[in-house]
């Protein structure tokens, strides 16, 4: 490299800009005395303040300066670079500089938000802006690098946030494929009878869409099956997924399931996982009526052919279009793909892991999403509220917050318990004109139309006992409490520890990660935070961005959601991978690793390193060479390399050097 | 160290650099910042893309110009961003610990920590207590150095002037 | 036309640079046919006071092997720096502290502690040690002051050019010479050996697998080393890939591991550094108690990473006193 | 293992029969259990709600006599607290200490006035943690002679062993209690009053509240049909049972309920001697229930 490509006008003119973010930053540093200092370091030209860098003005003052000092460096002290690293690296460019003059410092994430004493922080921030002007002075002008982008997306998760993003991408024409784990699409969406606050139906708002998934020409559903493995980066994806055997031909199977009634079980008699094993379903079964794809599955655990080799297989000869097949194998599809969107879902919360409340102990404690399918017209006792003795429960206690707001599980509050709690004290009080008591902490029904909901349910009679339900108990001490549930909780608007019997317990069961959402993560590469559900990239301003480019988070996988906010959020992660992927092409951070060659060995110290085998052996030559489109700019070669051949753009030993010289120099 | 005069104690302020990858470390870093989660102020963070790209010659170089603690801070072991730069971190972490140790270093004036993105937390934690730590230890009494420190002038693109004198006027 | 005078001195060194001029063997004649050494005290009989009559910038060059660690080697070094147009740290000693440096693992007082008391070998009960100055009936005695760590040449004077190698190779040495005689020099600084590492000229680099992964780290003494195969590969501690080359892979070919005599390459700050993380990179494991296993197949990182470049790293000196060192525990 | 012994005062006093009975099984067990030389008070109840330090002081001493004169097994000296509240008060000063360096330092000065010094290698250990996790269930099975075959009991854990410390068993819900009881050949009814209150000192101040509470416990036990009811604390056992009587002629649908020590039941699998486990002090005998038992019993046999 020549000279005059670094210093296009002579030696380096450095332009410092040092932002008040409001008071962010200016409330704790001395941003003047960070400014005037500045001024004092060598090849500085202009240093400047203004109270929002990042703004118009704040952009336009720095393009001047660029023009009118002849600026060849600029650095601004602001937020994290994570966040306006590339602002400013557009700045230069408008202004007609390499983008990479440019560096970056973090005095507010660093600096004023974390340090107590403001004198200090001013020195800190003093200390980082002398660094990156040693930095900047080094760098070199760079080009990005341009990979193009594979105009297919993958959406993981077939609940209400991966059809609605499905839906839209396809529609957009895109191609998408939606991989679902279970035999159908509908998530948990599917199971719920009602949806607050409208009680409009669930299945007539989902359904339609689940089918017109299933008949829409640019997407490719495969439930069933499993993403096993993710390779390759944004824009090219290379993707496997394992399609679980079904025992039954998709392509050929109508749904008459005329199967399912031929089967040589007369009745049904195992435990649906649908119904959460209120309700029964044979071997040969479909999840239910509105599953889609409308397909039947054999489950080899319960089906007496899988079992002992031994049956008359009489759903063979049932199936006119011979659709079924015994012999059928898993298969491995693999796919390539430009963006892809995780719409994973939740689980809920473990109600066994609260003894005190008694599931699983007494028979009458219900989780809320096993109410759901008893209030659900097309579920196991066709939307009857009968227990499972039969009765019809006069009085119906719904506990609120467990396993949320609760320093033993998760202390975050799950958002949806108090307004489901509420739907489905109004469906229990319809159905079976019950007294139903809501026990609750705080009532939260933040959301269109929330609020108005609680004030009908408060109208309905409804009873609301503000305290943390101690245990559930059949412990009765008067007449009146003989054969029931008795809540004991301490009501602490009135300040007493009140007995309330019930004959049914609900328990609002809170939200959870998936259970394997920890290898879910690493498989795509992204990062989880504290209580385990995906992180984005930013809370405001990346929320459906992840760490990992092209990767997009949508429902209740990133955070528990209710059904609007997952559908908004599937519609902006459907967005952000269109934006993407409409581009057709992804510049790279050129921050990759190369080998100055007439330099190099030939040690062959950095091949073995390198985890995208970015680096080969020249058996000509004799030398490595490094393969910069397979380079994702980790530098661990460079940080190896014996002899100082291998060397990483944007992160030269000298730049570092010069940055750990810089925050030493001036503390 | 008990030759460290008492008033040396009080008046003592640790200058610690640290390292810490773009992926994890860097970004708790930034999620410490926007929960307001203050710390001592010692600690300058340098950011690399992964911890497997810190060269010891970094640490070395950091404790000669004048850092009483160096901290690197990487993704944790399986969650590395570049599949496994964190191992490799790990390895001449180990070694440099050896090293210091003959060169009558206190192996803990170099410390090593996994945060993952999440952590804001144990960032504020292991900033604080290193900070402690080096405290207690005092002052880096590196014997001085002769000569000017050159940089590498060959692994510099085109240097300037100032360049090649390592440290700048 | 006089022929230009050139002087060779030693300083902090064991005599081998002078042997490898010697080495130069009957083509030491051509030199002393092309130039006229003023100053030689190993070779011929040469006084001080031959070097202060000379003019400032007389000599045409001067030659100083070995490390600095007197007063009376500084001097020396400054006075054939003023009488030099260009002054040549000649082997690793004057280039980086060599072997002389490892001194700098214990502080000035232990080691005339040892040498002058404790030494198995020495017989000394009152305790004599060497006296700077010493009044005796015919005047004042004195002695070169021993200072507190060993440095290099550059440490001590401006040099302009280094001739690496412990000592330096003889082909170094020739063309070194020539481009002197020629005045075709490189840029000022320079190392006058190649700036590509060891490897490069090594035999047994097609020997050496792409996929390098060292379970265990093995010192010479301990096993039947192959003569055939890459040394790294057999698990010995080799620094060829971290060694400037030059020397045609010598130590290699008499079966020995490269131990860096010749320094590292010019993109290098700290090269025991860089070697430190070049074989850290190689080890084949993971988990933290295993790479200690294996670490232990190192018992003292200076001395392999910094066998000759001790008081040019980053480092330079041990902090503290080197007793707990001595008697093999870890500080 | 051996195992230093905290008796406390009920133990030498309310509670004899407890300490009879686990000194026996204990030896009946082989398993050498030698009491705290020149104890003192566990620096519970009065102490504790008057002047924290001082009961922290009072229990730290206790610790650090155990530390001197115990042998530390993996790191720490086993220490054996049957008492509920010298178990809580012990536990709780450990931890406070542990977590709270300006009372460390307060209390270590204390202590050096009196020429001890404790340095946190101590592990406070309920009889109970110690039979069934250390001794072992199929260990007591081996030594049980006469299984207490037919007999209902309710175990009672009492509000203090597994709360707030859970060391051994589940805060809600406990179950090791049980499990033991099922080995000694007795069918444990499910009461969900395991933790419940017992009256605490209330049945003293405030009998009315405290009689009530102990009313409760009793019935239920009774209405599950429970034979009698096993305890780990002194102050359970005495509020339980010595108290029946008054208790009756407020609420008269209370048959009498025996209320034993885990360790009284234990040595009677053993079939240790009676007195050796003191049972001739209970208010309201056993041996009569024993006796149709093991009348039963012969009958199943034969």
């Amino acid at each position: 490299m020549r000279a005059h490509e670094i210093y296009p006008n002579g030696g380096p003119r450095i332009g410092v800009y040092v932002c008040h973010c409001g008071l962010n930053i200016a409330g704790k540093v001395d941003v003047h005395e960070v400014v005037e200092f500045a001024k004092t370091l060598p090849f500085v030209v202009v240093a400047r303040e203004y109270k929002f860098m990042c703004s118009d003005p704040g952009q336009e003052m720095i393009r001047e300066d660029i023009r009118e000092h002849r600026l060849n460096r600029v650095i601004v002290a602001s937020c994290s670079p994570l966040l306006h690293e590339a602002t400013f690296r557009r700045v230069l460019e408008q202004a007609g500089q390499n983008p990479f003059f440019f560096q970056m410092v973090n005095i507010r994430e660093h600096v004023s938000w974390v340090t107590e004493d403001p004198r200090e922080a001013t020195e800190k921030a003093k200390a980082l802006v002398a660094a990156a002007i040693r930095r900047v002075i080094f760098h070199e002008p760079l080009q990005r690098r341009r990979v193009p982008v594979k105009d297919r997306v993958l959406i993981v998760g077939g609940g209400i946030a991966g059809i609605h993003a499905a839906l839209t991408l396809a529609d957009a024409g895109k191609h998408v494929y939606l991989v679902e784990r279970e035999p159908t699409i509908g998530g948990h969406m599917a199971m719920f009878d009602k949806t607050f606050p409208t009680l409009d139906c669930a299945a007539c708002i989902l359904t339609p869409k689940m089918s017109a998934v299933a008949a829409h020409p640019n997407i490719t559903l495969w439930t069933y099956s499993e993403v096993i493995q993710v390779e390759g980066f944004v824009g090219n994806f290379r993707v496997r997924v394992r399609r679980k055997p079904r025992y039954v031909i998709e392509e050929l199977c109508v749904g008459c399931l005329q199967c399912i009634d031929a089967c040589v079980y007369k009745d049904a008699r195992f435990p649906d996982e649908f119904n959460l094993g209120l309700g029964k379903r044979k071997p040969i079964y479909i999840p239910f009526p509105q599953a889609t794809p409308r397909v039947v599955l054999i489950d080899p655990e319960t089906c007496i052919w899988f079992k002992t080799g031994k049956c008359k297989r009489t759903c063979l000869e049932a199936c006119e279009r011979k659709a079924i097949d015994f012999e059928q194998q898993e298969r491995i599809e693999e796919i390539e793909v430009g963006a892809i969107i995780l719409a994973t879902g939740f689980k809920t919360f473990d109600a066994r892991r609260i003894p005190e409340y008694g599931y699983g102990k007494y028979p009458n404690v219900y989780t809320a999403l096993e109410v759901e399918r008893l209030v659900n017209a097309a579920g196991p006792t066709g939307g009857e509220v009968r227990l499972r003795d039969g009765r019809v429960p006069k009085r119906v206690g719904i506990i609120h917050c467990v396993g949320s707001r609760d320093e033993r599980f998760n202390r975050y509050c799950s958002r949806v318990c108090c307004m489901y709690s509420l739907k489905l004290a109004h469906l229990i009080k319809e159905r079976t004109g019950a007294e139903v008591y809501n026990f609750y902490i705080d009532m939260r029904t933040p959301g269109k139309g929330y609020e108005e909901f609680y004030d009908r349910l408060l109208q309905e009679g409804v009873h609301f006992i503000r305290g943390r339900v101690a245990e559930v108990t059949d412990w009765a001490i008067t007449p009146e409490e003989e054969g029931k549930l008795i809540i004991r909780v301490e009501d602490t608007l009135i300040g007493v520890v009140r007995r309330i019997p019930v004959d049914m317990v609900v328990l609002a069961v809170g939200l959870e990660p998936q259970p394997d959402a920890e290898e879910v993560r690493r498989m795509f590469n992204i990062s989880c935070s504290k209580e385990g559900f995906f992180l984005e990239r930013h809370p405001k301003l990346a929320p459906v961005s992840t760490f990992t480019d092209g990767i997009f988070l949508a429902g209740a996988c990133q955070g528990p959601k209710d059904i609007p906010d997952s559908v908004a959020q599937a519609g902006a992660a459907a967005a952000e991978a269109l934006a993407l992927i409409d581009k057709g092409y992804v510049e790279l951070e050129p921050n990759t690793a190369y080998i100055v060659e007439e330099l190099c060995s030939g040690c062959k110290t950095c091949i073995s390193l390198c985890p995208y085998n970015a680096i080969s052996f020249d058996e000509v030559r004799a030398i490595a060479v490094i393969n910069e489109a397979l380079c994702k700019g980790c530098g661990t070669c460079v940080a190896a390399c014996p002899s100082g051949a291998a060397r990483q753009h944007l992160f030269e030993d000298a730049q570092i050097f010069q940055e750990i010289e810089g925050v030493l120099a001036y503390v | 160290m008990s030759e460290r005069p008492v008033e040396g104690e009080r008046s003592f302020e640790p200058r610690i650099v640290a390292f810490f990858c773009n992926w994890c470390t860097y970004t708790a870093a930034d999620l410490a910042g926007t929960a307001r989660m203050t710390y001592a102020p010692n600690i300058r963070i340098i950011r690399l893309m992964c911890s497997g790209r810190l060269d010891p010659q970094f640490v070395l170089a950091a404790f000669r110009h004048g850092a009483d603690g160096v901290l690197i801070g990487g993704c944790h072991p399986g969650d590395c961003h570049y599949q496994e730069g964190n191992y490799k971190a790990l390895r001449r972490y180990l070694l440099l610990k050896r090293l210091l140790r003959e060169m009558g270093i206190e192996e803990e004036r170099l410390r090593l920590e996994w945060i993952s993105a999440s952590e804001g937390d144990r960032v504020q934690k292991v900033a604080n207590e290193f900070t402690e730590t080096i405290r207690r230890l005092g002052p880096l009494r590196l014997a001085p150095r002769p000569g000017v420190i050159r940089l590498p002038v060959a692994a510099l693109p085109e240097p300037s002037p100032a360049a090649r004198e390592g440290a700048l006027p | 036309m006089s022929k230009p005078k050139v002087a060779f001195y030693w300083c902090a060194s064991c005599g081998g640079c002078e042997e490898a001029v010697v080495d130069l063997a009957e083509e030491i004649l051509q030199v002393v046919e092309a130039v006229e050494i003023a100053f030689w005290p190993v070779g011929l009989d040469f006084k001080r006071e031959d070097v202060e009559r000379l003019a400032d910038g007389e000599l045409a060059a001067a030659f100083i092997n070995g490390a600095i660690r007197t007063s009376e080697q500084a001097e020396m070094a400054h006075l054939l720096r003023s009488k030099a147009q260009v002054l040549i740290a000649f082997g690793s000693c004057s280039h980086m502290g060599g072997v002389p440096g490892l001194a700098n693992l214990f502080d000035r007082e232990e080691i005339l502690r040892y040498v002058y008391e404790e030494a198995p070998s020495v017989v000394n009960p009152q305790r004599v040690r060497p006296e700077e100055r010493i009044e005796v009936d015919e005047g004042m005695l004195t002695l070169p002051a021993f200072w507190e760590g060993v440095q290099t040449l550059d440490q001590t004077v401006e040099v302009d050019y280094y001739l690496p190698g412990c000592p330096p190779p003889v082909g170094l040495i020739r063309s070194a010479l020539q481009a002197l005689l020629t005045g075709n020099l490189p840029p000022k600084g320079s190392v006058l050996a190649p700036d590509v590492a060891l490897c490069a000229e090594c035999p047994r680099k097609p020997t050496k697998p792409e996929r390098l992964a060292l379970k265990e780290l093995k010192r010479p003494h301990q096993v039947l080393i192959d003569p055939e195969t890459c040394l790294l590969a057999q698990g010995l501690l080799c620094l060829g890939p971290a060694t400037r080359s030059g020397c045609g892979a010598a130590c290699i070919a008499g079966n020995m591991p490269c131990t860096g005599c010749l320094g590292p390459t010019s993109r290098v700050l700290d090269g025991g550094a860089k070697a430190l993380s070049a074989l850290a990179s190689l080890l084949d494991a993971t988990e933290e108690a295993e790479i200690e296993r294996i670490l232990a197949g190192i018992p003292d990182p200076v001395g392999l990473f910094y066998r000759y470049s001790l008081p040019a790293s980053l480092l330079h000196r041990r902090v503290g006193n080197g007793e707990r060192l001595r008697e093999g525990r870890s500080s | 293992m051996s195992y230093l012994y905290f008796p406390g005062c009920s133990l030498k006093g309310t509670g004899r029969a407890y300490e009879e009975s686990l000194l026996a099984v204990f030896r009946a067990l082989g398993i050498p259990l030698t009491e705290l030389a020149d104890w003192n008070c566990c620096g519970a109840t009065a102490y504790m709600s008057i002047d924290e330090h001082q009961a922290f002081a009072l229990a730290a001493r206790n610790l650090a006599l155990a530390e001197s004169q115990g042998s530390p097994a993996d790191g720490a000296v086993q220490l054996i607290a049957p008492c509920s509240a010298c178990y809580l008060v012990l536990l709780k000063a450990q931890q406070c200490l542990a977590a709270d360096i300006a009372l460390c330092q307060e209390i270590t000065i204390a202590l050096k006035e009196g020429g001890h010094c404790y340095r946190g290698r101590v592990r406070i250990r309920h009889p109970l943690d110690v039979l069934v996790h250390d001794v072992g269930l199929s260990e007591i099975a081996r030594h049980v002679r006469q299984p207490l075959r037919g007999l209902k009991i309710a175990c009672y854990y009492g509000c203090q062993i597994v709360r707030p410390f859970a060391l051994f068993d589940r805060p809600h819900d406990p179950s090791t209690m049980d499990d033991l009881v099922r080995i000694l050949g007795a069918e444990p009814v499910s009461w969900p009053l395991k933790t419940h209150c017992c009256g605490g000192s209330l049945t003293g101040t405030i009998p009315e509240v405290g009689w009530r509470l102990n009313y409760l416990l009793l019935r239920e036990a009774q209405r599950r049909g429970a034979h009698l009811i096993v305890t780990v604390c002194p102050l359970c056992q005495f509020n339980l049972e010595a108290y029946q009587d008054q208790i009756r002629q407020r609420y008269p649908d209370l048959a009498p309920m025996p209320v034993l020590y885990f360790t009284q039941l234990i040595g009677m699998a053993m079939g240790l001697p009676p007195r050796e486990l003191g049972l001739q002090r209970l208010l309201i005998p056993v041996d009569g229930l024993m006796a149709a038992l093991s009348k039963e019993g012969a009958h199943a046999r034969a």
